[in-house]
């Protein structure tokens, strides 16, 4: 992977050499051992920190909107040029903020890497039982090693939760492929997280979801990570009308988990950002994926998390099923 | 019902009279008195501080009190219409009930004042806080030396309190009042000045010698009206203004009215030109 | 002491078929339970799923969406909208653990008076059944 | 010095929650909660090494009703809400027993205290359980405590094989363990376990104690760095919910016809219209200004008004932000900087 961090490192300083672009944005090493963090460069100096490897990271999509949104209102020039490392979920989320007129892809350069999903330090230090102190990855087999003991582990275990729903690998529409991709990742589509909830009978399922949401407490962390939540003003932050009440309880949950999962019905890109982020745990991807199976199902929709020209929910079918 | 003694909890009140103000309707003038005495006796309202009113099942707004101490009641806020609490009092008539706590903040330090002269520059309902201290002045007269009153508006209907700038305190012994607005429509009536109140403020040059200048109005006009007091060779300690931002418990703890290590609810809003340069500049 | 449960139910009626035809249903001195509260939206594609919650929230036991018949919307292909969203959002409604047959959606055009009375007998009699919805509705 | 045996726990609480109401760190779909506890009082866990909510939950609880009112017929009655009931949260660690007397500072010092608060302070008891294993986001030593501190607390609980060691730190734990005697047992071994958790040293260590940087950071208002991470920050409130010491909140009125209460709601000083005035004015218009009060505010402000810096190194915020914006390393960044 250093290769990796070199080859990136040579196109940024070309990109910026070049003056094609005024901002570079990927990932650098953050205060913890293996916490890897979105960084920011205006020059090339600054990006001399950036790392590619194999760690846990947060999406970086969503903050085009604050470098390149506003498009429309013509704060930004149609010349001015940001560069963002992209993987297959980025990928996505980036065809998400095009597809809805939020930035405009001139605008963007885009350094494309393969992904064979990434590692969660968290699940490491769990099954070696203390803290690791090293942790080197070689294909499919993670090495981690701690004060005291030592560990093989096989990759798949401490695979981050989102890259096992993995729906897209590969940056289709990147200005520069850093590499090919090694071996396609197997994507499966694997609702089976969803129909457990859908067994249940109604009554649990209630009593499911009230628990969750009752430990939620509106830090609206996942709606500020999603990148499909991309309004320039958001229903939660108004306040006449008022949709949603400031005050916590269990009916206002209900209300906004139902008006946060709607909104990004059939426009979310399935990168489970929001349940990674949420400081609860709440299985905000159950909500997601219930709509995306739904979608597939009902409007015959290959691949719901892919972003279309036009959404499922912004056009129909004269022969929609009826189910009243 | 008289009880509580939890700061949170609002005491009841009924609006007395409405007057309004200006010709636009957007200020208007709230005469106010609480439901229980022994409650009016517990509000030690001093000039400049505030009050939290409560239009139940809106909200709260931090209001200051408009009237002077020395002319206890009816306790009288001024009211601009602005967010979703001031306009819903707006809809209120007179005998309708509303809640009030406090006095909160400090307050305009009239007593340290004694034996100068005091200037006072107000724009638009910047006025409201400045008429309970000058009230307050006016009533102790003999404590002090000359008052002069600056005061501009965007039109002359947009002039507050026009009973008291035109007639009563112009009619006291010392006491001057210069009126400016900032233009005037075709066939308006208009006598006095016309212009902005900080270039009016320099015209009139008021002498720094013993004296305070004390002002109050819109952000944009303190700030151009505290340069034209250091022109006028004012120092720091001698100008008083006052800070506005957003407060929603009044008594220090909900974190809104933070700036520095103080809180405007409990530390302000009244600040000495030199108090507000050593905090950090976001307000 | 037992009362008589008498259900909340809002009916979202589009303003060109769906009202005229519970007008219809007026005029022709028609019955229908006085459990159902009407509210006119320009078109069933006006409503959105988050009325419905809201609706429950406030005390709603049942919500019906009327709108025009397919191919006959004032506005072309509103309810066609309606009806994609209403797929999802009873489904929805359902994972969550409300009961999907508090929410009804219904084709009544502007003349079917009848139609519209034994709908709204039909849901009102489903919902006195169901009992009061307890769930995602606000404490006191 | 008392003991109490792991296997009796469940029956103190038991016995406790004839008079109170009993909090304790339960696992909720895989969730360690500071929860309620109604007849479930074997629920009670030693896995975790901090509870996903602090137990400023318990004193200063999210949403709280302030008040209830009815105004029919222009009849205007306000009433303040009934009295709390006695409570005891069991399982807190050292880190957010300390914060409670961050929080005891904003509320009940000065010209007001906040009645609520007082009144659930007054009726509370903290039982403490010394951390066995600090993680890597834990920093507390580097604010003057440790994993065996008993500030704050009212009874700490060592734990040792099978049984917990038991210090009454205030005279309400004296009188919890005495009214509970039976339940305790006389402790004979004199070791130095309650030494060894004191002496404990977290992974992060005190590298990041601020010292006198609050002095420091007075001057730098204006410093890039903090635009620096702003531009990481996502705005969301995560950091400041789930802080046991941020004590920000807003006020709500909720109306139903005439009736109608006015609750208050924690609030966060990262969200957009927190700072937002009527007529549209906000004196802290980006993430930038609402970043650089948060850690103002902790490291410089709350210092000069009450002293103490307004952080126990708990570490869940630096657990939870998402893009690892890290107040420990807000610290040594800036002691190395100035």
């Amino acid at each position: 992977m250093m290769n990796m961090t070199e080859k990136m490192l040579e196109q940024i300083r070309d990109l910026f050499e070049k003056k094609n672009i005024k901002l570079f944005i990927g990932f650098e090493k953050g205060f913890e051992k293996f916490s890897r963090i979105p960084a920011f460069a205006e020059n090339y100096d600054e990006a001399k920190s950036m790392i590619i490897d194999e760690f846990e990271t947060p999406l970086l999509a969503k903050y085009l909107i604050r470098e390149l949104g506003e498009v429309g209102a013509g704060a930004v020039e149609k010349s001015e040029r940001v560069g963002i490392l992209t993987r297959g979920c980025d990928y996505l989320s980036i065809r998400r903020l095009v597809v809805d007129n939020i930035i405009l892809r001139e605008n963007l350069v885009i350094i494309g890497i393969p992904c064979n999903g990434l590692i969660d330090p968290k699940k490491a230090n769990k099954l070696l039982g203390e803290e690791a102190q090293e942790i080197t990855v070689d294909e499919k087999i993670v090495l981690a090693k701690g004060e005291i003991k030592s560990r093989e582990i096989n990759k798949e275990e401490i695979l981050l939760d989102r890259c096992k729903k993995c729906i897209m690998s590969k940056v289709e529409e990147s200005d520069i492929l850093l590499e090919e991709n090694m071996d396609d990742m197997e994507v499966s589509k694997d609702y089976s997280a969803v129909e457990e909830i859908e067994k249940l009978t109604t009554e649990e399922r209630y009593e499911f979801w009230r628990r969750q949401f009752d430990r939620c407490i509106r830090c609206f962390a996942c709606r500020d990570a999603c990148t499909a939540c991309n309004c320039r003003k958001c229903i939660f932050d108004i306040t006449e009308p008022e949709m949603l009440e400031k005050t916590v309880a269990t009916s206002e949950q209900f209300m906004f988990h139902f008006i946060r999962a709607f909104h990004v019905a059939g426009r979310c890109t399935a990168c489970g950002e929001c349940e990674k982020v949420c400081p609860v745990d709440i299985p905000l991807g159950l909500l997601n994926g219930k709509f995306k199976k739904d979608i597939e199902l009902l409007f015959d929709v290959d691949e719901a998390g892919i972003p279309a020209e036009i959404e499922p929910l912004g056009e129909f079918k004269l022969d929609d099923p009826v189910e009243w | 019902m008289c009880s509580s003694h939890n700061q949170l909890v609002p005491k009841v009140a009924t609006i007395k009279k409405i007057a309004e103000e200006t010709s636009s309707g957007d200020v208007k003038t709230f005469y106010v008195e609480f439901d229980c005495p022994k409650e009016r006796a517990e509000f030690n309202n001093m000039p400049g501080q505030c009050a939290m009113i409560s239009v139940l099942g809106v909200g709260e707004s931090m209001i200051s009190i408009t009237s002077s101490p020395t002319r206890p009641d009816p306790l009288e806020f001024s009211i601009k219409k602005m967010g979703k609490v001031t306009s819903a009092l707006h809809d209120f008539a007179e005998g309708q009930k509303i809640g009030i706590r406090g006095p909160y903040g400090n307050n305009f330090p009239a007593d340290e004042w004694i034996g100068k002269d005091l200037v006072f520059i107000g724009g638009g309902i910047g006025l409201a806080p400045l008429r309970s201290v000058i009230n307050y002045c006016i009533d102790k007269k003999e404590s002090y030396g000359s008052i002069t009153i600056i005061y501009g508006s965007r039109s002359p209907s947009d002039l507050c309190f026009k009973e008291e700038i035109f007639e009563n305190w112009p009619s006291v012994e010392g006491v001057k009042v210069h009126l400016a607005v900032d233009k005037i429509e075709e066939g308006e009536q208009w006598d006095k000045s016309i212009g902005f109140v900080p270039q009016y403020l320099e015209q009139i040059s008021p002498s720094p010698d013993n004296a305070i200048a004390i002002t109050c109005g819109p952000p944009i006009m303190i700030k151009y009206v505290l340069e034209s007091l250091e022109k006028l060779k004012f120092k720091d300690e001698q100008i008083i203004t006052t800070l506005e931002l957003k407060m929603q418990c009044g008594v220090g703890y909900c974190g809104r009215c933070n700036i520095g290590d103080k809180y405007v609810c409990i530390d302000g809003p009244v600040f000495s030109y030199k108090q507000i340069k050593e905090m950090p500049q976001e307000f | 002491m037992s009362v008589e449960f008498k259900p909340n139910i809002i009916c979202f009626a589009c303003n060109w078929c769906s009202y005229t035809g519970a007008d219809m249903a007026g005029t022709s001195r028609m019955k229908y339970p006085a459990t159902i509260r009407i509210i006119r939206v320009p078109c069933s594609g006006r409503v959105n799923p988050t009325f419905v919650m809201k609706a429950y929230q406030k005390g709603a036991d049942g919500v019906l969406i009327a709108g025009c018949h397919p191919g006959d919307c004032h506005y072309n292909s509103g309810n066609y909208f309606a009806k994609r969203r209403f797929l999802l959002a009873t489904r929805f409604m359902t994972f969550l653990g409300i009961d999907e047959k508090r929410l009804r959606m219904e084709w009544i055009s502007a003349a079917e008076g009848v139609k519209f009375a034994r709908v709204m007998r039909e849901f009102s009699e489903t919902i006195s059944k169901l009992g009061p919805n307890l769930r995602a509705r606000e404490e006191a | 010095m008392d003991k109490l045996l792991r296997s009796n726990v469940s029956r103190l609480l038991k016995k406790l929650s004839e008079h109170a109401e009993i909090y304790a760190p339960t696992m909720e779909d895989g969730v360690c909660v500071l929860s309620k506890l109604v007849n479930n009082y074997d629920d009670w866990t030693l896995d975790y090494v901090r509870t996903t909510n602090s137990v400023k939950d318990i004193f200063f609880p999210q949403n709280e009703e302030i008040m209830r009112y009815k105004n029919a017929n222009n009849d205007l009655n306000i009433e303040p809400p009934k009295p709390f009931k006695e409570r005891v949260a069991f399982g807190v660690r050292p880190c957010d027993a300390a914060a409670m007397l961050l929080l005891d500072n904003v509320f009940l010092e000065g010209e007001f205290y906040d009645s609520y608060y007082k009144e659930r302070r007054e009726k509370g008891a903290l039982i403490t359980i010394a951390c066995e294993k600090p993680d890597q986001y834990c920093f507390c030593t580097s604010f003057h405590s440790s994993p065996g501190a008993t500030e704050g607390s009212d009874i700490v609980l060592y734990p040792a094989d099978d049984y917990f060691l038991v210090v009454a730190v205030t005279d309400k734990g004296k009188k919890l363990i005495k009214a509970n005697a039976e339940i305790f047992e006389n402790a004979t071994e004199k070791s130095g376990i309650v030494e060894n958790y004191k002496s404990m040293k977290t992974p992060i260590g005190n590298n990041c104690s601020p010292g006198e940087l609050n002095e420091k950071l007075k001057n730098e208002f204006d410093n890039p760095y903090w635009k620096k991470i702003a531009r990481r920050c996502l705005g969301c409130g995560n950091c400041t919910f789930v802080c046991p010491t941020c004590h920000c909140f807003a006020v709500c009125d909720v109306a139903r016809g005439c009736d109608g209460k006015r609750t208050r709601t924690w609030d966060s000083c990262k969200f957009q219209d927190f700072f937002l005035m009527a007529g549209d004015h906000n004196p802290r218009p980006t993430q930038v200004e609402r970043t650089r009060q948060r850690f103002m505010h902790k490291l410089n402000y709350f210092k000069e008004k009450y002293d103490k810096y307004q952080c126990v190194g708990c570490g869940r915020c630096v657990e939870k932000c998402p893009v690892g914006v890290h107040i420990a390393d807000v610290i040594t960044h800036m002691k190395e900087e100035l």
